[in-house]
């Protein structure tokens, strides 16, 4: 099977489902030099109709977008996490209130694509992980793929899905590289991966360990650490956070007994601290310890090599949690 | 004058429509049966319907929280738009969105936003649809003298000047932004001053006289529809009612003059209407004064309707959140 | 001693730090007219250029106030929770990061008086409870008083505080009046309330219900109803979210064993969320019942009257819940 | 010309510091020492320069994601400002900001923002507490032709106008942000064109003569201290290196031929500005030299302090979150 990166996963999608759906098109900033990665010979491909470079107005064109959504188009915005704050009142007040509060009227096929950079020295201003603030809102489905194959797998979900889809690629997963099976090898004729559904990555019997985003691969290496101790972890991968799978996360800590969770958001309010609190409440009678949640320190993301890398999570941060809840 | 007989009185029975459907909801927002915001549109009805007369069906709209009038202008049902105020099943979207929020897209009403300026991104991409799709139907948004201060209506100008976009810009100057006089919120005489900053024309004109804002909307809509891009239109206005429903009991002190407002309400639009409808014989007093009496039955029956349909279930909440149910 | 609103608690600390520090001033929306209630007659007392009427350019307004809060002023802006989305960079990107970002060379004492409506027929677009929202990106005090004495008191700090602090006024509180003794009457001549100190409202010794906000009330309300049959709740009011006193929280659960946490914000990564996650790690050993999360409904906030009031907490959803901890 | 020898010299030097000092980081980024995104000002040396020598200390300014040229114009020690880059304690601010963070309060650098526009209601606001506090400094902000499209630029704009702000919005239009050219992103000729929507001068001025933007900027602050509001001015530059260090891996096609590069590249604002100099007779070319020569000392000073600057320790990780700590 093909390995690919998770770049070469979203551009792929990109291609597919432009090609298949004339009403799918992209906005952004540079996407027509391709400044992210991900969107090199598109417009040579499809035109500068349908690749569309916006000025410096995230606000402006995240609406535009909606506004574009709502009359038959279907636009893939590509942007930044921590430019999704200049865009927040389209963000929330529009994209995620609209098609409730005209009773189902609007139709807001939009996924917007949205770079995570962190861990990278790139300082407080571009290294936020902010998906947990917006599972708070309802109305916007979060996608956090973590490899090339539900890159893939879940853009092109997104890309038909008729609600405001947010698809966050973390910028740990960017580098890597997945087998992703090419079309024809695959029954139906091409990848699709449902929302909703989370992923055992690892099956294993003492802890349950969910990875959010980039915290799946610390999860793995952790699983790895652990095995020749013989403790044997279960990770999961929900890969969808809006729709959330919380029935094989507690089928999983039914069996185990134990959760850690780990997020790279800040750990307040994360997307880590809403499972630990839907297991406190749904899986007590499962638990045999402590959750443990292993997040960001709760404090802004420091420029400095010597200090950036002490807030997020790491492999050695979860075996240290595994511990705490075997101890 | 290129309207006929026909649309004149059309655009009265519309400018009426609006008053007594507004005169309705104050009418039952004093009676306790309403108890969100709601914002009269009294006084303002000019510009919606002489902006909507040059529309097609199939254009669309969106506008601001002040958004009663927009709606109703553009065709939308008042039977279902009374319905929708009163929070009911029968409303344009069920009772979940209410006065702020009257959206009929089979017609072009892409619904208004609570939020100041916020949906000027929006019709601005509802033009951008137009382009991209090749279609010829043109995006008109209403917004306000305090809202053309929001980096949004920046923003939005900016990206519909650079693309051509099919988008009219309509801002609506009533003078104020609640209690803020334009005078202290927007830094040039005029809003439409600023439509040179992007390269589009920006065209001033008198908010009480519907047919002079049919006129500026014509004009931008042929450009919009030959492609040649947005336009930049303000209409003067005032607000004949207080900012919302239920604020006159907390703006205790005068922020306009007495005089003013007076002098303001000299210039309604309904009264400067039919006067010349009448005066360049296109309608005589009799037909005017039914157009007004069948609108007030219509009026009647809307409330009547909207009394009598059923509040959502309970069952309801979850329903409409998705297209695809998480 | 006196009973007074929460308008009036939070209109007397705004005028007593007014005349207490020349550099205190109030930029705004229509302050000068009082919309919003908190205002009146300041504009005669202090001038225009302590009382400032701004464009309704929240971004633009929310930053000038951070930025002449670098420069030796301390202002108080007062707005609503629906319009920090407009404003959201200015908060995360400068507000909440700029003091770290500039390793501690930037103060700034700017108080974010925010009114949250809810409960009222406002529909989704003015009805936001975003506290938690904040809570996830480090840097910002919140700040959720319950009733006139905390609203007076914890206005007082906030103002003197040299970080920026969001001031959340609940719209269910502020109709409250409670007992606020007069200046002459205090220890000091004055009434300063700690950030970081949670109330324990009432006392018990079987559930501990930790109110949020106006979650408080529902609560007490609860507490009323469960006496009569010989059940003990312990009402605990956190009174700030960061910081969080969870001290007192995993006291009270030491003594109970028993948790219900109540918050009129939206379930999903809620402030309740975070209280339940923590207790669930740190306060597990002590937990005899899952912890229970009474929040809003994960739907936007409908307008309809016959739907509105289903969806957020009530004292009868509280008392469910106690049952459930108690079963 | 009102600049004397000293104060020519002055603007030469701190050129050449700007220029040195992004050779000097674009060769460490090149080594790996460097890991962060940084973006080099050269080829816009005469904007910052130019500008800053007509502030005092306690003139205000701040910056964008492309700043290092602003503090060190502005008066920044060029050793600390390297020591940040490299995310050392003796950094500006302690190794925790970093390239887009060189700010100095103590000589009214308030710091600049990787947010495109997001600093420029932060110097809005600086002025807004000169005029409050009776002060007589001014706040400048640097900001691109991309930025001029955020909305936050309207925003502040209208409101400097409105209270006739201290504060000057220099736009250093330097034809692209990233690969878009501003004819694609900004829908008239020139960002100064824009100044009249709000009511305040709008100055075009040649960004690669420091002596032109000083001349602007002076009269722009002389306006700022009388009380007669803000000034848009507008400078011709050119970004001669890349967008970002190692963003030219990425950045593979042209967006910008290479005669129009080579083109920009002839009117380097160091030579401008030495041969002013010279044939204007106020330095000798052994003067220019010496500056020179001093200059690329101070930087490789500079580089040597910041490399032996310890790095902070973990302990440090939670300092400067709080005024009052959590
Ligand atoms: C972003 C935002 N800020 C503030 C408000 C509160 N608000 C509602 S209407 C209004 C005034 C709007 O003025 P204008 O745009 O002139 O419209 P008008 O009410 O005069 O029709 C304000 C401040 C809001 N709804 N949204
Ligand atoms: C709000 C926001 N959007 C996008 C970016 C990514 N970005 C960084 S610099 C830049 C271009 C800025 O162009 P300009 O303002 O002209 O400044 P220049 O880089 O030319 O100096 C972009 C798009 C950002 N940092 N912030
Ligand atoms: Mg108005
Ligand atoms: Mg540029």
């Amino acid at each position: 099977m093909p390995v690919k990166t998770y770049i070469q996963a979203i551009q792929e999608a990109t291609i597919e489902e432009m090609q298949r759906d004339p009403t799918v098109f992209m906005m952004g900033e540079d996407l027509r030099k391709s400044v992210y990665g991900a969107t090199a010979g598109l417009v040579e491909q499809f035109g500068e109709d349908r690749i569309i470079d916006t000025p410096l107005s995230e606000n402006g064109f995240f609406g535009a977008a909606l506004g574009a959504s709502l009359c038959g188009m279907r636009p893939i915005v590509e942007t930044v996490t921590s430019f999704l704050w200049v865009g927040m009142d389209q963000l929330i007040s529009q994209a995620a209130k609209m098609r409730y509060m005209f009773g189902g009227q609007a139709e807001l096929p939009v996924t917007f694509r949205i770079r995570m950079f962190y861990a990278r020295g790139a300082a407080a201003h571009h290294s936020d992980r902010n998906y947990p603030v917006f599972m708070n809102t309802p109305g916007l489905k979060i996608i956090c793929p973590t490899n090339a194959y539900d890159a893939k797998g879940l853009l092109k979900t997104a890309i038909r899905d008729n609600d405001v889809c947010m698809f966050f690629e973390d910028g740990i997963a960017i580098s890597s590289r997945t087998e992703v099976p090419d079309n024809e090898d695959l029954p139906g004729g091409e990848l699709l991966v449902p929302f909703g559904v989370a992923n055992t990555v690892r099956a294993g019997s003492d802890v349950t360990v969910v990875g959010i985003a980039g915290g799946v691969q610390h999860a793995l290496d952790a699983a790895k650490t652990l095995e020749t101790e013989g403790i044997s972890l279960e990770v999961i991968d929900p890969r969808t956070l809006v729709p959330l799978d919380m029935e094989t996360i507690l089928k999983s800590v039914e069996r185990t007994g134990r959760l850690v969770v780990v997020d790279p958001a800040h750990k307040v309010c994360s997307a880590a601290s809403e499972i630990a609190a839907t297991v406190a409440q749904e899986g007590f009678w499962s638990l045999q310890a402590p959750i443990q949640v292993v997040a960001s320190e709760q404090v802004n993301v420091p420029y400095s090599p010597a200090l950036e890398p002490l807030i997020y999570p790491t492999p050695e941060k979860v075996v240290a949690a595994v511990r705490v809840v075997l101890d | 004058m290129a309207l006929d007989k026909q649309q004149l009185e059309e655009m009265y029975r519309r400018m009426c429509l609006i008053r007594y459907f507004e005169e309705a909801v104050i009418a039952i927002h004093s009676s306790g049966e309403l108890i969100g915001p709601a914002h009269p549109y009294i006084g303002q009805e000019a510009v919606a319907v002489g902006a909507c007369a040059a529309l097609r069906d199939d254009d669309r709209i969106a506008g601001s929280h002040r958004s009663h009038g927009h709606p109703i202008a553009k065709g939308g049902d008042v039977k279902r738009a009374m319905a929708e105020i009163l929070g009911k099943v029968d409303g344009f979207c069920k009772g979940k969105g209410g006065s702020m929020h009257l959206a009929d897209f089979s017609i072009g009403i892409l619904g208004e936003s609570g939020i100041v300026a916020s949906s000027v991104p929006i019709a601005t991409g509802a033009a951008l649809a137009s382009k991209l799709s090749k279609k010829d139907f043109v995006a008109l948004v209403f917004f306000g003298d305090g809202a053309s201060n929001q980096g949004a209506c920046h923003e939005s100008m900016n990206m519909a000047a650079l693309w051509d976009l099919p988008v009219i810009f309509l801002c609506e100057n009533n003078g104020y932004a609640i209690t803020t006089s334009y005078k202290n919120s927007v830094s040039v005489d005029h809003v439409s001053d600023r439509a040179s900053a992007y390269g589009m024309p920006g065209v001033l004109v008198d908010g009480q006289d519907a047919i002079a804002v049919w006129e500026a909307t014509d004009e931008a809509v042929r450009r919009a529809r030959a492609g040649e891009g947005p336009t930049l239109i303000e209409a003067m206005t005032y607000r004949f009612e207080e900012h919302s429903l239920g604020l006159d009991r907390i703006i205790k002190s005068e922020y306009r003059s007495s005089e003013e407002v007076e002098e303001a309400m000299k210039r309604d639009p309904l009264v400067i209407h039919r006067a010349t409808m009448i005066s360049h014989g296109f309608s005589t007093e009799a037909e005017c004064d039914e157009i007004e009496s069948t609108v007030k039955t219509e009026i009647d029956e809307a409330v009547e309707f909207a009394r009598n349909s059923p509040y959502p279930e309970p069952g309801d909440l979850y329903d409409d959140m998705w297209a695809t149910p998480v």
